[in-house]
């Protein structure tokens, strides 16, 4: 079953290369996607035992972010025939085949329990996703792909550095390397610190990179601003959150080992999330392209994310929460964006106005999803932010909780400046028309997402929140 | 009443059916059939929210549910008790009404907005109702958020007008940040007591260190969505640009739901910190005056209105000071007739402000304008608005023999008893203030009255006005009986209110009993129906002797000038000019005169007044625009230099090591 | 009962006499002899007969304005003690209810005012609600003031309260009271210096220009109305200014009648010996007589 | 064996001075197809041998050796560029920093709790010295290429350190890792052309579209 879940998408993109017709190939998507839904939901609600040696496992951990990618790549698959209708101008054959690969990719890194082979299956998927980020063939998509793929190479290459740290340190306490998760967490006592400490510094630095805290986030707006939509959306919910696991992976080795290690982790997170929160909040003020808006905003997430790590107790299951939530409505802010792009033919807010007269249900869409993520209830973001803040208040680290409601504050006035003018009011009559409307794949699957959302937000179903917990329990806090 | 469920369960039944009561006009074909149904759906649940508030009020007690949803907050209780009745009584009454008025203020056919408008209008109504009913911190901020949204939509419903997304904007960003304060102020409340379901009244020690911060954290939150000065600069501008039945429900209840707050949070301690009543105290003093002194500056119908809300608001908040300074001077008379009076003027105000609002609805409708100047003489052509009007005029300058006197005359003897007991009264000045405040909203409402209804019309819109349509005057109407009747037997205000304030001041034995020691209720019914006898008599008399005589009619006496033309007339700015010059420093309108050098302006000069917003124009812009430019400078970090970039990874890596060492 | 009696019949048929009694005091002043004192009467029972001119722009509004604001001073009339005598209705708190009935005459006046269109009587509503809501703080200090001293939340105790002994032991504050409602009741009843009843430049006038356009029974009305306020007012003042009580009732009413009329003799020599004040000062002398009455608080507290 | 290792890893700090101080671009690309090559020998020096290893090896020199080095100099003729035009900081500089840079790989390196039979030997830190040099020619490179180059020098010192222990590193790992490392440059490669294609240039420092304000 395990390996079913990357080679489906392999197979998968195997038949996407053959198919020649431009039209037919985005069938693959949601056919493969489906599959792996039903796959990764079958595997979610059964109890597995390691299998291959401890390689692989599909732990509460891994089964979170299995479920949001799959769903979310999902609801993207169905989007995706959709909106590939209307990009019918250049092949699609790239987009279809790097999307199936990222997807088997970041299969492999839920289920792999070896770091070492993480470390490759992370790689793959910020390989595979380079060719779609340059799906316009611009000057500035080049750009944004070559600055992705330097950045995230140095980053994961230091990572691996950090993965070789790590097994010396295993190497020096007891003359045999190891870099099985199972291993690590039996060992971790009598790990030797010196290295210990310098692999989660690399390690950190490494994947946070790739999932974009602050300083390391420099590709992120470029990235998610001139990827299409549906990548966008991939990038924000389906690669942070690999990564996020990958951070996961170091915290419970940190957890493992002991007190003054984790202790230590805990404060470099909330110090970067913090930072990344503030970055975000700077920096959406005033924006002036939405994408780009919509970059910060998920530099602002993964922020939240490495917060609530940090805050650790209570505040862990809010993360493990996040993680999905953040996913799904990412999913629905990218993928609505996509198609105020299309419709308009620009994503700067000068020209963009009164998407909510032009497109009623992306523009409603889209303010769902802008209140959302911001917090508001009923959705289920409110949930994940509020655990996280209430735990900080609860824990005594009024600091940091009252940075973080500030910084929560200053992104929604520049989100708000942003978006409302966007939506509201009414649309310039000098943009020249497009042949894009509003149609059941392009607005369907979005409202899926927002649904989804809605839903954990007000009465999420019991499985997931056991998953949470599981999940939470793995991280080191008493169910 | 033995046939409906118990109370709770027939408010909860009440807000579901509100809730959802727009979904047919969403889906339906007919958008017409969809608002008559949900117009149908709203009353009847307003009917039984109504009858589940007198059940509670004739002693049944409210079941408490307990629904253990998934969430890591804790169970969810609901709950009602006395306070969250109080604020259920006029809650229903003025959203039936709402939902009847906006049939033909709001029609489906001519409005392509009506099944939005009309559904949020629904889920608004049943927000407030969970915010009442809500005992667990996270239910209570959802329930808090869902209404703060769903009015903001309903504000935007015009949202192709770039003021109303102005002012939508200022709404939203104001109430999220007050959001935020009561973000803190809930984390803080589960730190303290170790759960999210509310504390028991009365549990809380005042000596707690969070307790300061959880009261400033509640005025912040609360007394922003209460439009309590200053943080009341979004109010104007929301209530103004919103349809009229809406900007009735906002300020006719949503404010409320900010006094509720503070009620509810200050209802956990068992005694309250002393600086706190005197801070309301000033607070609503200040709102009061200003508020009103606004209002008489105001050229917008209703801008004009919305500030007034200010000043209720204010009224109501003095009410609720001179209680908490009276339980810290042990006063128990400042206690009582303070609660009293804030109670009673928060169910008042319900009344009269909607009645008015709603007025105000059938106004634009009739004239098309909200400029005060451009009407005049609309009475002859709307006479049922036009009278209906004059009661909510009345009734908001608290004159008798209507409902808003009593609030306020309870207000006025605690603050005189306190005159007479306290050693140093300085609570008393609140009497004064009061009668200041009386005063100005006395200019204010002749202004706005007179300038609207009486003289003749001054422009061409104004001659044109017609009647609203019947369910806008039923709706009307029966908000007018209720002030009427509020005014003539203030015993009936009296018993509403007083299981809320027993469950308040925390005292026992029947306080309806106890207060008309104090407060004359039985004498003033009698001199009501005296003064009303009167009056009677004396049209009766008048009238026959204007029978007997003769009478001629003729053009208004123009003091010798013989061409007069309505552009003559005293404009409502003219009118309110003087008192405006008195509170200049309050209020600051902006002028704009040509240069007087010689005999006569030059031609084609013009003179321009508008009535300022000081926080938000003078303050508030100043600082974000200040703000961005500081941000502008940070953004040169994304200065798209790729080795910049990777000297940012090295940079990190560095530093992290140093801090490890 | 008797007292009701009297009391009922003082205030419905004295005022008009206080109107001749100080439009006399004013002639003798100019060196006429003027008007006989019951001139009033007179001019009431004339203007009763008389028909009446109505305005096309008026409305209901400008006939029910006099009436209704008549009506509420009658009311008023029920709570105020005259002369050392309980008032008919007393109860806690009947001061507020006063006050607030003169709010609804003043506002059921000024909308009859802004009824007829004109300029002029719009500009006299302005002033007289502006000066009012200037005036009403500083009753509001006086009565607290007295009430502070009575310990009593009623006119009738409050106003009765007073003795030659007080004064003797609150001179000071009792003096700045008097001083403080001779004031407003000059304003009140828009006498010299705030308004110059018998002049006939619309453009500086308060109240009369108000009621340019009423005419015959409603301006009868609006006559009688004035003259009660005007005995109410002074009243309060009497009670306070002259706290003096012979043991028996009827000597006591007979001094309160006399007292009014040295009262209306008093205002006619004010208007005879003062100039009216410019616009722009009368505000300023307002919140003087305010500031009068908050000192007198204070020395109360003290 | 160990003191030929160690030989070798000199030669391999030499190659990254020689590359720092280098201009022309062909140069460095065989610069860095000879360190890959010794990097492919090194582990037959230190481990006893296995199929594993030869596997490795092969691998290595294989695709650091010969394949990589193709590929970018195939972008580079494509790209019709010679050497680096003025890099950020001049090369006298960056070769002085390298130098210094390596001595503090030297003095780090001894403070390390490294294993025993690690001690004496030079790979610590010849891989620190290697990472920095890739370090400074990704900070101070213009030209693309150059970045590609300083990557792949980042990306060998980490295998110098990986070397010590490639127990760790079981065979399927490291042949990901190298896969990964082969289609990431081959990526790169790609790119890089479409770069030269659009801007007809590879300067990285025309990509500046993508900033804020």
């Amino acid at each position: 079953m395990l390996y079913a879940l990357v080679l489906v998408p392999l197979i998968g993109a195997l038949v996407a290369g053959l198919v020649p017709d431009n039209r037919m190939r985005p069938l693959v998507l949601p056919v493969v996607a489906t599959f792996h839904l039903c796959l990764s939901m079958i595997l979610i609600m059964s109890p597995l035992a390691p299998t291959a040696g401890g390689w692989f496992w599909l732990d509460p951990l891994g089964k979170i972010v299995l479920l949001c990618i799959s769903i979310l790549f999902t609801v993207c698959a169905y989007y995706g025939v959709g909106y590939l209708r209307y990009r019918q101008e250049r092949s699609n054959r790239v987009l279809c085949i790097g999307l199936l690969v990222c997807l088997a990719a970041m299969g492999l890194v839920t289920v792999s329990q070896h770091l070492g082979l993480m470390w490759v299956a992370v790689e793959a998927t910020s390989v595979s996703m380079a060719p779609l980020i340059y799906f316009n063939k611009n000057a500035r998509s080049i750009e944004a792909t070559w600055k992705y793929l330097l950045i995230c190479s140095v980053g994961i290459a230091l990572a691996l550095l950090g993965l070789l740290f790590l097994a010396y340190s295993t190497y020096v306490a007891h003359q045999d390397a190891t870099l099985l998760l199972s291993g690590l967490l039996g060992v971790a006592g009598e790990l030797n610190p010196g290295w210990l400490h310098a692999a989660v510094i690399f390690l950190l630095v490494g994947y946070g990179s790739k999932m974009g805290l602050a300083p390391l986030h420099t590709w992120k707006p470029d990235a998610y601003g001139e990827a299409p939509g549906m990548v966008g959306a991939m990038l924000a919910g389906g690669l942070v959150n690999c990564a996020f696991l990958a951070i996961l992976r170091v915290y419970q080795i940190c957890l493992a080992s002991g007190s003054a290690e984790l202790l230590f982790f805990q404060q470099v997170l909330v110090g970067m999330g913090l930072i990344s929160m503030g970055f975000a909040a700077v920096f959406m003020a005033r924006q002036a392209d939405f994408k780009r808006m919509l970059a910060y905003s998920s530099v602002e997430h993964v922020g939240i994310l490495a917060i609530g790590l940090g805050l650790g107790k209570g505040a862990l299951f809010g993360a493990l929460f996040h993680l999905l939530n953040n996913g799904l409505t990412k999913g629905v802010l990218f993928l609505t964006s996509g198609n105020i792009h299309r419709s308009y033919g620009s994503k700067t807010t000068e020209v963009v106005k009164g998407v909510l007269t032009r497109l009623p249900w992306t523009g409603g869409l889209f303010m769902a999803g802008f209140i959302a993520i911001t917090g508001s209830p009923p959705f289920s973001p409110f949930i994940s932010e509020y655990t996280i803040v209430s735990s900080a208040f609860i824990e005594g680290r009024y600091l940091v909780a009252a940075l973080f409601l500030l910084f929560l504050v200053i992104v929604f006035i520049g989100m708000a400046l942003t978006v409302l003018p966007m939506v509201m009011g009414a649309p310039p009559d000098n943009i020249e028309p497009t042949d894009y409307r509003d149609g059941l794949l392009t607005v369907g699957p979005p409202l899926v997402a927002l649904a989804l959302i809605l839903v954990l937000g007000i009465w999420p179903p019991a499985f997931v929140m056991r998953l949470l917990h599981d999940g939470a329990a793995l991280l080191g806090v008493q169910p | 009443m033995t046939l409906l469920p118990e109370p709770t369960a027939c408010l909860l039944l009440a807000a579901g059916l509100l809730a959802f009561s727009g979904l047919p006009g969403l889906l339906l074909r007919q958008p017409a059939a969809g608002q008559w149904i949900a117009a149908f759906v709203a009353v009847f649940a307003s009917l039984l929210g109504e009858s589940a508030v007198f059940q509670l009020l004739a002693g049944t007690a409210g079941a408490a549910y307990q629904l253990d949803w998934p969430l890591p907050f804790g169970p969810a209780e609901i709950s009602v008790d006395h306070l969250s009745t109080l604020f259920l009584i006029p809650l229903f009454l003025v959203t039936g009404c709402v939902a009847l008025y906006s049939l033909s203020y709001w029609p489906a056919r001519d409005k392509s907005n009506a099944g939005r408008l009309t559904f949020f209008l629904g889920l608004f109504a049943a927000a407030m109702v969970l915010v009442l009913l809500a005992r667990n911190g996270v239910l209570f901020l959802m329930a808090w958020e869902l209404m703060a949204l769903s009015a903001y939509f309903l504000l935007t419903a015009e949202q192709q007008d770039s003021e109303v997304q102005r002012v939508g904007t200022v709404y939203l960003l104001t109430t999220h940040t007050g959001t935020m304060a009561l973000f803190v102020l809930f984390a803080l409340l589960r730190g303290t007591v170790g759960s999210f379901l509310f504390p028991p009244t009365h549990t809380l020690s005042v000596a707690l260190p969070a307790a300061t911060v959880l009261l400033v954290a509640a005025l912040i939150g609360f007394g922003g969505k209460a439009g309590l000065m200053p943080l009341h600069f979004w109010l104007p501008g929301a209530h103004a640009n919103a349809p009229s039945h809406v900007s009735a429900m906002m300020s006719g209840l949503m404010l409320k739901m900010g006094v509720y707050g503070i009620l509810r949070t200050s209802s956990f301690f068992t005694t309250l910190p002393p600086w706190l009543g005197w801070l309301l105290l000033v607070l609503g003093a200040w709102s009061a005056v200003n508020g009103i002194a606004l209002a008489a500056s105001q050229r917008d119908l209703k801008r004009l209105l919305a500030c007034s809300s200010i000043e209720n608001i204010g009224i109501i908040f003095i009410g609720i000071g001179l209680a908490l300074v009276g339980m810290q001077t042990n006063a128990p008379i400042l206690t009582t007739c303070g609660l009293f009076g804030a109670f009673i003027h928060i169910i008042n105000h319900g009344l009269f402000k909607s009645l008015l609002f709603l007025g105000s609805g059938a106004l634009i409708h009739g004239t098309g304008s909200r400029e005060i100047d451009r009407m005049g003489g609309v009475a002859k052509r709307m006479p049922a608005t036009s009278l209906l009007f004059l009661i909510g005029a009345l009734a908001i300058c608290g004159l008798p023999p209507l409902n808003g006197f009593v609030g306020e005359l309870f207000l006025y003897v605690g603050a005189i008893n306190d005159g007479i007991n306290a050693p140093l009264p300085l609570a008393a000045l609140a009497a004064p203030v009061l009668a200041l405040v009386g005063g100005l909203a006395v200019i204010t409402f002749v202004k706005l009255y007179g300038m609207i209804f009486l003289g003749s019309p001054r422009t061409a819109a104004a001659a044109g006005s017609h009647e609203a349509g019947g369910l806008m005057i039923g709706a009307m109407l029966v908000l007018a009986v209720g002030c009427l009747i509020g005014g003539m037997a203030p015993l009936l205000l009296v018993k509403l209110v007083a299981p809320a304030v027993s469950w308040y001041g925390g005292s026992n034995g029947d306080l309806a009993h106890q207060i008309r020691q104090q407060v004359p209720v039985m004498p003033l019914t009698a001199l009501n129906s005296l003064l009303v006898a009167l009056i009677l008599a004396l049209s009766a008399g008048y009238l026959l002797r204007l029978r007997k005589l003769p009478s001629s009619t003729g053009p208004t006496w123009g003091c010798g000038y013989l061409a007069p033309t309505p552009r003559m007339q005293y404009t409502g700015s003219s009118f309110s000019e003087m008192v405006v010059n008195l509170f200049g420093a309050l209020v600051a309108p902006l002028r704009r005169r040509p240069a007087l050098d010689m005999l006569f302006p030059p031609v084609g000069s013009s003179f321009c007044y508008a009535a300022a917003e000081l926080v938000l124009d003078r303050v508030l812009t100043p600082i974000f625009s200040w703000i961005g430019w500081a941000f502008s400078y940070i953004r040169r970090l994304q200065h798209g230099q790729l080795h910049i970039y990777v000297l940012y990874i090295f940079a990190t890596l560095f530093v992290l090591m140093i801090w490890a060492h | 009962m008797t007292a009701i009696i009297i009391h009922c019949l003082i205030a419905l048929l004295l005022p008009p006499l206080l109107l001749g009694v100080i439009t006399k005091t004013k002639a003798a002043f100019a060196g006429r002899d003027g008007a006989p004192y019951f001139q009033p009467y007179y001019d009431l029972l004339k203007l009763l007969r008389k028909g009446s001119v109505f305005s096309t722009t008026t409305t209901w509004v400008f006939k029910a304005g006099p009436l209704v604001s008549l009506a509420a001073i009658l009311v008023a009339a029920l709570l105020v003690p005259l002369g050392r005598h309980q008032a008919p209705i007393s109860f806690q708190g009947d001061m507020i209810l006063f006050a607030y009935l003169f709010g609804l005459a003043r506002f059921f006046t000024t909308i009859a005012a802004l009824d007829t269109g004109s300029s002029f009587e719009g500009m006299g509503a302005a002033r007289e609600v502006t000066f009012a809501c200037l005036t009403e703080p500083t009753l509001f200090i006086a009565l607290i003031t007295l009430a502070r001293m009575s310990k009593s939340l009623q006119l009738s105790t409050m106003l009765t309260y007073p003795t030659p002994a007080i004064w003797l032991a609150a001179g000071a504050s009792m003096l700045l009271l008097v001083a403080a409602l001779f004031i407003v009741l000059l304003a009140e009843n828009c006498r010299i210096p705030f308004d110059d009843p018998t002049t006939h430049l619309e453009l500086t006038m308060i109240h009369e220009v108000m009621v340019l356009d009423h005419s015959g029974p409603a301006f009868g009305v609006i006559l009688y109305g004035a003259a009660l306020k005007l005995l109410l007012l002074g009243a309060i003042f009497i009670n306070i200014a002259l706290p003096v009580s012979t043991g028996n009732p009827y000597g006591d009413w007979l001094v309160f009648v006399a007292a009014m009329l040295v009262l209306s003799v008093l205002i006619g020599v004010v208007e005879s010996v003062m100039a009216r004040l410019r616009m722009v000062r009368i505000p300023q002398l307002l919140v003087g007589a305010t500031i009068l009455s908050a000192f007198a608080m204070l020395l109360v507290l003290r | 064996m160990n003191s030929l290792a160690d030989q070798l890893l000199v030669l391999v700090m030499l190659i990254n001075l020689v590359m720092l101080g280098s201009s022309r671009l062909i140069f460095s690309i065989r610069a860095v197809a000879v360190q890959g090559a010794i990097l492919g020998i090194l582990p037959g020096l230190i481990h006893p041998f296995s199929g594993h290893l030869a596997a490795i090896t092969v691998g290595i020199i294989l695709i650091k050796g010969i394949i990589i080095p193709y590929l970018i100099s195939d972008a580079v003729r494509k790209a019709h560029i010679r050497r680096e035009v003025e890099p950020f900081i001049g090369y006298v500089p960056t070769l002085f920093l390298g130098a210094i840079f390596t001595a503090l790989a030297f003095v780090f390196a001894e403070k390390l709790p490294l294993a025993p039979e690690h001690k004496e030997l030079l790979f610590v830190p010849a891989s620190i010295a290697t990472l920095l040099a890739g370090f400074l020619i990704l900070t101070t490179r213009k030209k693309a290429i150059s970045q590609v180059i300083g990557y792949l020098v980042l990306e060998n010192g980490i295998f110098i350190f990986g070397l010590l222990l490639t127990e760790a590193m079981p065979f399927m790992v490291e042949a990901g890792a190298l896969l990964d490392l082969l289609v990431g440059i081959f990526v790169m490669g790609i790119v890089i052309n479409q770069i030269s294609q659009e801007f007809s240039s590879i300067d990285t420092s025309r990509l500046r579209a993508l900033k804020e304000e």
